[in-house]
């Protein structure tokens, strides 16, 4: 058994609204020195394949089919061993 | 009666709120912008739907920190009828004015239509025009209103008859309980999905929305102003 | 350009563009590059090329539309309004008047479909508030493949979500239109966005620079780098490879579309506004030209005042930038603080860029230098108009000779009637539209699902009726029939809902019009509403040209979609479609 | 400046309806190794402070009060220094 870690992020260059409104909260909460807030998804996975090798291909299989949006998002992925 | 609809960035149900309220009693309803600071003017506070801040982090989690809100907390505290319809429900629960949090609704879609609800508590300033076990229908509109508690806060809300409104049938949106709405542990503070304010008019396909506003000024007048 | 290749490190100079034909890359031909040399008397910068490029592109210009446009008609007792502006505007008494227009986003949708239907959305909201009127219902207009289909299953979940995302978020309920699934637009699905608003005269506006040395204020969100080249992108063919060279997609704000909402209308309430345009397609380029053009003025813009979100922007991506949630306004000279005040309060940006001139010309000035200077009426009135030849499709004469009388042979009736049910365009749309907040506002006396919504109009005892409609298989078969029969069918759907049809809107989604059997189409198919309109006395007030609606050379259905408001004198009066009461007598009227 | 990740999750104890349609959506595309799905939020934020503690401090309390809702939900703070 795999974790799989899959973070997806939204282009640098796509306009992030929902960012733009916490940055904008943090600064009305008085933390000044927030500079930029990109809001992404996280997802985590269990995935039960015989080795690393194959967990990791396979996830990224998934962010290519559905898990990102090519059009509009990045994503990166990091597998572990579960500990049974 | 006085009543003040908070208005915050994003809300848009609120003069929906303001006519329903105008157009169920003698009211005098005025909005106020979530700058102002002082409530204490009025009788009741309605905290209208919306997505207040575009709900972008989570629903009401940036209303909380509002200039309003320690108007609100205050107004609270002091026995004063708070209502928070939909949004207004989510900005109660992440006031911590009410126990829980909201959750996306278990199918990931808003849900808009007319439901059947039981009125579960007749007895609190909300419902004291409804008859208990009353099926009522009411419109929702929303995408998270997947109401959450641990199973010691829901067996509190139910020993305490906090509970008010709950689903009838199918519940829309996977609430604990079917839970539709419930009140703070004063009853003063009441919480709900359903927009009471689309239902004043036999047009809008329901009028069962209008007894909650009449409820809260039946309560004014007799327990306030007597 | 765009997302074609990445950003030149450098930009390509006059004698470059000209050179290397740089400019059929953004869209113009060989003799349109001619005539912006002529019009100007040399040849065109870069960013003076994208301007002309983006101008006298499809979407901004109507270059091949507008001799067929004239024969639509635009006028009547009523209109306040006609085409030319955000949106058209019709008399309901009362000293009160409707704002409407339908438009399309359907390339954008195709590609990232949730934002792309998103964005169509915010748009044509914007259009209806900077006329002047307060958005009370929006509707829409879709089309996709088969539902068998993966990918179409996908766009279609995909779209509905993003209508519902925008309009939800903003408040204004989203009351009705049509879903109609076909092979036709499998590649190249439709979605066609209307809004209705409700406005008192005197609260009427335009998009006019008027006043030489008045201010022109930017507000609204930031200038990124997002859909550079979205205006000529929305006027070419989805070829195979548009996802790889796309331009970047915006994504949609509608938490800051309501505050540029409920802030320019308190401006207009104020009376603080001389001018005011939505930045949409084109951005800061059509906006600022076609309010200089419209008031025979000039405009000068400080380009290091435009808000940014990105760093290291140039006049070129500031100018075709098509950042959303951005409007341009026209102000009287000396109020600039009383409109800081009232955008302060809803805490929106805003920027004087620039000024009014008398001298007819556009100029833009970045870090000190003079960038653009061309004269606004050449990108305007000036533009290219290709009046071309339609030619009669062979299918359209060899279905002349079908028997159309032909009978349906079947001894299972209900079997027939069941299957006819099942299939998706005709099922009830229920899935869609409860995922649509259409009681928002308080108004919607009735809701999707009968033949027209209905939104009452508070404190008058009238109310206003509205409805999509178009059919793009009869089209096909016959466009003038099946233009005429998209007018009938939207005015049915209001006089059943008790209303008397005012005017409509229209969007024309059409293949390629360089093909003479599409032009064909296109032509008929308005010759076949301008009849309808003609004889049910309803005016055309505005609408929207979609062409090149194609996916590897295969045009869809030829789809005119018909947005229709009608008024219902007394709300009393307002009908439905259900049987209401056992007992009534069930009449049909009509051959 | 300092590159801070937060990272939101619902409780174990909270039922996940997004994590289960992804899951859901996956096995329909033949994944059938994935055994479970958790849906979060990823974070970015840039932070001019002097110093790592510092940011460390402040991103926490950003979680503290608004970021995250401590009924249904966790979180886990990661900083780094931001290259120039
Ligand atoms: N995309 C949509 N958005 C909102 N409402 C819709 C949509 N599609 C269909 N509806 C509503 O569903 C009802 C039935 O639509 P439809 O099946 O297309 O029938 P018709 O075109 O005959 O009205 C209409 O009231 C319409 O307003």
């Amino acid at each position: 058994m795999f974790k799989a870690s899959v973070r997806v992020t939204l282009r640098q260059s796509v306009h992030d609204p929902q960012g733009n409104a916490v940055k904008r909260s943090l600064h009305a909460l008085g933390f000044d020195g927030v500079k930029d807030v990109r809001v992404g998804k996280l997802l985590e996975l269990e995935v039960d394949v015989p080795n690393r090798a194959q967990a990791e291909e396979q996830v990224v299989a998934m962010c290519e089919r559905l898990l990102a949006n090519p059009v509009i998002e990045t994503y990166t992925v990091s597998v572990e061993e579960a500990d049974a | 009666m006085k009543l003040a609809v908070p208005v915050f960035p994003g809300s848009n149900c609120d003069i929906d709120c303001v006519r329903a309220v105008e157009d169920s009693f003698p009211a005098d309803v005025t909005h106020v912008w979530h700058t102002e600071t002082n409530l204490d003017a009025y009788d009741a506070i309605i905290i209208p739907g919306g997505f207040s801040y575009g709900d972008y982090l989570r629903p009401g989690a940036m209303a909380r920190f509002s200039p309003i809100s320690p108007s609100i907390y205050k107004a609270a505290e002091s026995g004063k009828l708070v209502i928070g319809i939909c949004n207004g429900f989510q900005v109660l629960l992440e006031m911590g004015l009410l126990p829980g949090a909201m959750r996306r609704n278990d199918h990931l879609q808003f849900r808009c239509e007319t439901v059947p609800l039981k009125v579960e508590n007749g007895k609190t300033p909300f419902t004291l025009d409804y008859e208990p076990g009353e099926i009522i229908r009411l419109p929702i509109a929303h995408g998270e209103g997947n109401y959450y508690c641990d199973e010691a806060t829901y067996a509190r809300l139910k020993e305490e008859s906090r509970i008010v409104f709950t689903y009838v049938g199918s519940n829309p949106n996977g609430s604990v309980g079917n839970i539709a709405g419930i009140v703070n542990e004063g009853w003063n503070v009441f919480g709900l999905m359903p927009h009471p304010e689309r239902a004043v008019h036999v047009w809008m396909g329901s009028e069962d929305g209008r007894r909650v506003w009449t409820s809260m000024y039946r309560y004014w007048r007799e327990k306030i102003c007597a | 350009m765009g997302g074609r290749k990445s950003v030149p490190k450098r930009e390509p100079s006059a004698a470059e563009i000209a050179d290397q034909k740089l400019y059929r890359e953004m869209g113009l031909s060989d003799e349109e590059y001619a005539r912006i040399c002529e019009d100007l008397g040399r040849r065109p910068n870069y960013v003076e090329t994208g301007i002309y490029s983006v101008m006298w592109s499809e979407h901004c210009s109507y270059k091949n539309s507008k001799p067929l446009l004239r024969l639509l008609p635009t006028e009547g007792p009523r209109v306040i309004q006609g085409p030319g502006e955000g949106a058209g505007v019709v008399d309901i008494g009362d000293g009160q008047a409707v704002v409407f227009k339908i438009e399309s986003h359907n390339h954008p949708s195709a590609i990232e479909p949730y934002q792309g239907a998103a964005t169509g959305v915010g748009g044509i909201i914007r259009d209806v508030f900077s006329m002047g009127a307060r958005p009370a219902a929006l509707l829409n207009s879709l089309r996709f493949g088969s539902l068998s289909d993966r990918r179409v299953r996908y766009l279609f979940e995909q779209v509905v979500k993003g209508i519902a995302g925008y309009g939800n978020c903003i408040g204004i309920p989203t009351v009705g239109g049509e879903v109609v699934f076909d092979d036709a637009y499998r590649g190249n699905p439709l979605v066609n966005a209307m809004c209705v608003g409700v406005t008192e005269h005197e609260h009427i506006q335009k998009g006019v620079a008027e006043g030489i040395g008045n201010a022109v204020i930017y507000v609204g969100a930031s200038t990124g780098r997002d859909g550079i080249h979205g205006a000529t992108f929305a006027s070419e063919a989805l070829d195979e490879d548009a996802e790889g060279r796309r331009p970047a997609v915006q994504v949609g704000d509608p938490f800051t579309e309501k505050l540029l909402l409920e802030g320019c209308l308190e401006l207009i309430e104020k009376g603080l506004i001389v001018g005011i345009q939505d930045m949409g397609a084109a951005g800061l380029t059509s906006s600022s030209v076609e309010m200089a053009c419209k008031a025979g003025n000039g405009v000068e813009l400080n380009l290091d005042l435009v808000p940014q979100r990105e760093t290291g922007m140039t006049p070129y991506e500031m100018m075709l930038s098509e950042s959303q949630e951005r409007m341009l306004l026209v102000v009287e000279k000396g109020r600039e603080d009383e409109v800081r005040a009232v955008l302060d309060k809803w805490e929106l940006n805003m920027a004087v860029i620039g000024r009014v001139t008398g001298n007819g010309r556009l100029r833009l000035y970045h870090k000190g230098k003079e960038v653009c200077d061309v004269p606004v009426h050449t990108l305007v009135d000036g533009a290219p108009v290709y009046v071309r030849q339609g030619s009669v499709p062979a299918y359209y004469k060899e279905n002349r000779d079908v028997n159309v009388n032909r009978t349906l042979e079947t001894d299972n009736w209900e079997m027939a009637l069941k299957q006819l049910l099942q299939s998706p365009t005709i099922a009830s749309k229920r899935w869609v539209y409860r995922q649509y907040d259409y009681m928002v506002q308080a108004n919607t006396a009735v809701q999707p699902g009968s033949d027209a919504a209905v939104i009452r109009l508070r404190g008058t005892g009238k109310a206003l009726a509205m409805t999509t409609d178009g059919n793009g298989r009869y089209v096909y078969l016959d466009p003038r029939v099946g233009g005429a029969i998209a007018v009938a069918e939207a005015a049915r759907n209001v006089v059943c809902a008790g209303a008397e049809p005012l005017a409509l809107t229209n969007c024309l989604n059409f293949g390629s019009p360089e093909h003479p059997e599409i032009y064909w189409q296109l032509e008929e198919s308005i010759n076949g509403m301008r009849d309808a309109c003609l004889a049910l006395q309803t005016p055309v007030i505005g609408g929207n040209v979609s062409l090149y609606n194609e996916t590897e050379g295969k045009a869809i259905f030829p789809t005119p979609i018909v947005g229709m408001v009608g008024l219902v004198h007394d709300v009393s009066h307002t009908t439905q479609q259900a049987f209401r009461r056992p007992g009534d007598a069930v009449l049909l009227l009509g051959e």
